[in-house]
């Protein structure tokens, strides 16, 4: 065991894979020489050499592309796009390739890849560096979206991923990279090797896609999140005293539903949170699912807390970000109305 | 700056519309012979020049001439030959087909045989094309199964692709023939990413990647051209050049450039125009940028000019954005009469057998076609189940497609 | 007042409005001498000239790319993506561009344009003929989303929404192009001529965005859908004889709440119908909002009925489609679980 | 095929690394004033050597040289030296204010000011930039308020973008100026739109896109050069090749084709390259290519070669990735210095004209800055509200909008 940041297990995710599988090939924008913008691909250039990591022309498309092409070949392509919000150019080799080449082809053809990118705010990047545009994978059949919350998740699902046979979107929380940020952005954040999620094996293992964890138990109200805004319900939660159970989903599609429905059954009322755009946000799948498998236990209707349906701004960054307070009161009106 | 005349917008047009005379005259073809071969190792700018011309070997007394001239016995030309006319037979009864219902949707290849009949053959067994939907001659000059290919165009129930795609969207690892997408030129640069891979696993094995002239304007062409050229890729970047894309003349996408062949130069790979009508051309073409990728001298553009005679589509009618005998004048014929009158002319085929040859092909399509139906049509007989409609979007069937798969009761 | 089909109805309303402003300008791939693949700009350029509706490259990233510096510049571009399957290379001018550059800019440049999309499946269109990517524009704050179900509606709303300062989004179910298809694939489909919406004002009039219509009122259960749909819920409702209000959104985003709240207030359940993928389709959206601002009326959960969650399919289209069959079914368990 | 030697995959390197020896061996630099000046309205096909040569004016006496001397008094150049001057002091400034936590990110100009401060010279006023953040230039240039400036950098209250956009990404039509996005490369093709969109009404206007290096590997580069050559837009198509990308040297954009210019052969676009920290020749290439756009003979490629002296932003270490002197030992010298030089050749300019120079901008920069920060920085002072975040999404706030508004009770 070994104490990572979730840099660093990502970092160790890619080591032991490439270790493991040398049909593992890393690569995006930065990543080689210099090991990536966040340091993620740091060290692997060296250790595996230029044809194993190495760096990329600055075009999405041509990633993941490319990837698809590799993936289709035999090898088992982890690329990162720099920035979630950089995504878009390759949506479409994403959306139209990636996610249907088992499909078209009768499984003549498929298509392992891994898509890394940092997402969501936190970090003054304004509305080209903070967006969480997870919504625009979960409505794709064919792909399988991960968020993992902490370091020992990063290593373990990113590791699950690569070895997963089908096309994987691995969606980093940027804000976490170097400690579970909880909202509290005049506090200074607490380091990931104080916490129990920042102890990380160094060796193999997976975190199985399609499980949540609970990370906390509780019998008020559900809450289910994902990413960085575990850590702010975990927060709200301490501060407001509300018991409430704390869903992790870690990995959104396949979405495992059951943890979500028996944790509502058993509450009775549920929040759903997330820092993305409100509106067809994932939270609105997961406030139809709720609704429509608990409808007879929920006391209140699920309330989504989110981000706002505008651009992610600069200045007015914390009036954006859904933190402990506005997370805090949702819970307390949810109390309230039941 | 208003001492300046305003500005004016332009738009190109085609030489000539609807009830116009159809008008050949900006294409400049040199003579067949004519156009000098450099080593494959030659560097990229000593060849600018072939971008702007057009490789042709056989002249218009059927006689193959010029460094070009490929090493291909008469028993060669006379197996591309049958592909070709295995093609056209082919696309003929599928179109009908289409028109009795058979079958939603059909896409043909009159007029442009040669080019995917022809590069199939000069391509190594295990390489890999990224073709589009109007490169049929790749599965067919590989032998792969007529029968096979009918049950795709009738989604019926031996459709490999299990009733899933479009007709003419087929796919065949075993046979190099990488799954069509309906999107345009996103195999493009799968393609050079398959390349990649091969030669990060230094491989032996080189991919093509196949677009159409209208789809060079997509972004995947540039990010092909991009990356194959960083990376030194060996693919071979196909553009087939047929005049027109849908109802769009080929000028919209090539602007002032010239020519297709013109995109690789800013990229410093070679590019080659080649005489697409002309199967001796377009193998010796072919060979050589296939040479070049294999032997890791990185990518070649090749633009084939052609022309397609027929409609787009079965969704297509011509007659109303081109002149009706526009295809009459194309000025560099038809693929398949050129080899023909080749092999005539040195002795190898004559009118007679050509005739038998037509109507043995005809049977054996024919009865693959009888062969096929026997396990359905589009709209009759068995066809793939809506339990087939859940399979393959994951290898394994997840909750929630499980959960729908039930509410549909298969 | 004349009959008109769907495609009439929109060529219409683009020649009305090239018309009166001479800063509208049409422009797509096929779009200029032939008129469209589907017609909708036929005769356009014979009549307004070449440099107002022309034929572009094929590339849906240089169609909106380009139409985003025209509308900065000051003219009214009203662009065709050829199928909205093939929007996918433009999402990144759409989502990155068009939708933000009034809110980045303070205002200072502004983006009003138009593009228009047919979607939906029926066809025979396979996985690339078919789609119905409408959650994929909902997500994205800036954007307007309208979906017209009738020649009456999609003439007055492209006029709206050629009028409108925000970029609008504007999908053509291309199954009603020639007449309100309810999902009877193997009967004959009545001609818009036959139907009342097929009556179409030749002048400038406009539907306005943001405003729902009442399809048929009801009091059993609300029926909330927009699109083709409309006309499968229309039957659906006639072949069980429940006796639900059908509401036909028309725009997606801004929403008409207040037209289904009323609704499902009065009625005490709700049906969420579209074409689109379940999972993240917009259908989501509206079954949270439903049981947010309905909760207390609603005696069962809102149901939601939607494609599955595979690519589209081409032999079994039918199955695929959430036909009359599915819809009724999906009624009378409504109807049974109160 | 087993008998060639397996295939190799090839990643290209840059010259030198951190701790090697810097090495400009490879950017081979023809002398001032020896490449050929065509006229504005030549042929492109005339002129595809001037895509992979370096036009320059100034030479190593700080002479101007040659047919592309341009028409500039030394009071102009006294002007541009002087904009270059406050555009390298106004870095500095804002460098630091970010360092002491003022605002969030800062990006710099070192190195490279010639370029957009020149090229705003030979635009006219009415004529519209779609820039990247590295071309401040164009605004200082123009005459635009550094207050304005820093008060987008301060994301204060009078940041004229209300506080929504990260610093640096300013917007000014009334300057010419197109709100920049972060997302690269988007702006390029809008600009050609943009230059649609004049043409179509029979303006005067014209547009100018820029880019980095880098960016050119992206769809929208290519989507441009497809939509201008097509359409024949009134457009300038800048590519500022300043040797980084980040941390990726530009060999991994570029791959074989030599220059960045060399991307416009393909399309017909006639395609110069300059040196772009010689403030004459980039003014003198800017002057015909706007000329071309504007006498509706359509667009023009000009590649900059320059040389990015600073990290890419404040977010940027370059030691860890390029050598640390390599900066100094970059050929083609510092633009600010071959102007002043050139200035005191010519008997303009005196070493104690450019020290009182330096100080008066500074004391200019200093006073706007302590003027800006009257207005706050971003975590002190007054800065824009929370209603500010939801205005301007639409010009009309939607119901969903006012909702959110109301919850947040702004
Ligand atoms: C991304 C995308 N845009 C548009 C289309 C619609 N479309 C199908 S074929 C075609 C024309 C293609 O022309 P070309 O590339 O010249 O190939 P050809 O059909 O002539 O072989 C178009 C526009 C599509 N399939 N995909
Ligand atoms: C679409 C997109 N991809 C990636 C990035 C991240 N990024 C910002 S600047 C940059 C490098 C750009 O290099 P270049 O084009 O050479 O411009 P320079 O910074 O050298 O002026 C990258 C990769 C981005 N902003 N947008
Ligand atoms: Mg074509
Ligand atoms: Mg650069």
């Amino acid at each position: 065991m070994a104490r990572m940041t979730m840099i660093e297990a990502i970092r160790s995710a890619l080591d032991v894979s490439m270790g493991k599988n040398d049909d593992v090939v890393v690569y995006g924008e930065d990543v080689g020489f210099f090991g990536g913008v966040f340091r993620c691909t740091h060290g692997l250039q060296a250790k595996y050499g230029v044809s194993r990591c190495f760096d990329a022309p600055i075009s999405e498309l041509g990633i993941v592309g490319t990837a698809v092409g590799m993936a289709a070949y035999g090898l088992k392509p982890v690329v990162e796009i720099q920035f979630a919000d950089y995504m878009y150019p390759a949506y479409d080799q994403i959306v139209s390739e990636a996610a249907r080449l088992r499909y078209r082809s009768g499984g003549d053809f498929t298509c392992p890849l891994v898509i890394r990118m940092p997402t969501g705010g936190g970090i003054f990047g304004g509305q080209t560096h903070s967006q969480s545009p997870e919504a625009l994978f979960t409505h794709v059949s064919g792909l399988k979206t991960v968020v993992p919350s902490n370091p020992y998740d990063a290593k373990g699902l990113l590791i699950a991923a690569i070895e997963d046979p089908d096309p994987v979107i691995f969606l980093e929380p940027k804000r976490l990279y170097n400690g579970p940020f909880d909202g509290h952005h005049d506090r200074p954040v607490t380091p990931w090797s104080k916490h129990a999620l920042g102890e990380v094996p160094e060796d193999h293992y997976s975190v199985p896609l399609g499980k949540a964890a609970i990370r906390r138990e509780g019998e008020a109200l559900t809450i289910v999140t994902y990413g960085t805004m575990v850590h702010v319900a975990e927060a709200a939660v301490a501060e407001t005293g509300i018991d409430a159970e704390i869903i992790d989903l870690r990995t959104l599609l396949p979405l495992d539903l059951d943890a979500i429905t028996a944790s509502v059954r058993k509450t009775g009322a549920c929040m759903v949170l997330h820092e993305a755009t409100l509106t067809s946000g994932f939270g609105a799948e997961l406030a139809a699912l709720v609704q429509e498998h608990c409808f007879y236990h929920l006391e209140a209707p699920v309330k989504r807390v989110a981000g706002w349906d505008t651009p992610y701004p600069h200045a007015q960054e914390w009036d954006y970000f859904p933190g402990p307070a506005r997370v805090a009161g949702a819970l307390r009106q949810i109390m309230e109305s039941r | 700056m208003t001492d300046t005349p305003s500005l004016r917008f332009h738009v190109p047009e085609p030489a000539s519309r609807p009830g116009g005379k159809p008008d050949f005259s900006n294409v400049v073809i040199p003579k067949a012979g004519s156009v000098r071969r450099p080593e494959v190792d030659a560097a990229p700018e000593e060849m600018r020049d072939l971008a702007y011309s057009i490789i042709r070997v056989l002249n218009r007394d059927g006689q193959a001439v010029g460094p070009w001239v490929p090493d291909l016995s008469p028993e060669d030309l006379l197996r591309g030959l049958r592909h070709m006319m295995t093609l056209r037979t082919f696309d003929a009864r599928m179109q009908t087909a289409q028109r009795q219902g058979k079958t939603s949707f059909y896409m043909q290849h009159t007029g442009e045989e040669a080019v995917s009949c022809a590069f199939r053959i000069a391509l190594g067994p295990d390489d890999m094309n990224f073709p589009t939907y109007r490169q049929a001659g790749l599965l067919i000059a590989h032998d792969y199964p007529l029968v096979d290919m009918m049950c795709q165009i009738y989604s019926n129930e031996k459709d490999p692709l299990r009733g899933r795609q479009l007709p003419v969207m087929y796919s065949s690892k075993a046979n190099g023939f990488f799954s069509i997408s309906g999107n345009l030129t996103t195999q493009y640069v799968q393609a050079v990413g398959w390349a990649m891979a091969s030669a990060i696993r230094n491989d032996h094995r080189i991919a093509a990647a196949w677009v159409g002239d209208g789809s060079t304007a997509e972004s995947d062409f540039h990010a092909a051209l991009v990356f194959a050229s960083t990376y030194r890729a060996p693919v071979v970047l196909n553009v087939v050049n047929n005049q027109w894309a849908i109802s769009t003349f080929q000028g919209i996408a090539r602007g002032g450039s010239g020519t297709f062949a013109a995109r690789g130069l800013g990229f410093g790979i070679p590019a080659l125009r080649v005489d697409g009508n002309d199967y001796l051309a377009v193998y010796a073409v072919a060979r050589w940028a296939i040479e070049r990728a294999r032997r890791n001298l990185g990518p070649t553009l090749v633009e084939y000019v052609t022309y397609r005679a027929g409609a787009h589509s079965t969704s297509d009618d011509p007659s109303a954005y081109r002149p009706k005998s526009e295809s009459a004048d194309w000025p560099l014929g038809d693929p398949l009469l050129r080899l023909k009158h080749h092999l005539v002319t040195i002795g190898a085929w004559s009118e007679e057998r050509h005739v038998q040859a037509e109507a043995e092909i005809l049977d054996t399509v024919v009865a693959a076609q009888k062969q096929a139906e026997t396990f359905g049509t589009l709209h009759s007989g068995s066809k793939p189940s809506a339990r087939d409609m859940f399979e393959d979007v994951y290898a394994e069937l997840p909750p929630h497609l499980r959960r729908q798969r039930q509410e549909v009761g298969v």
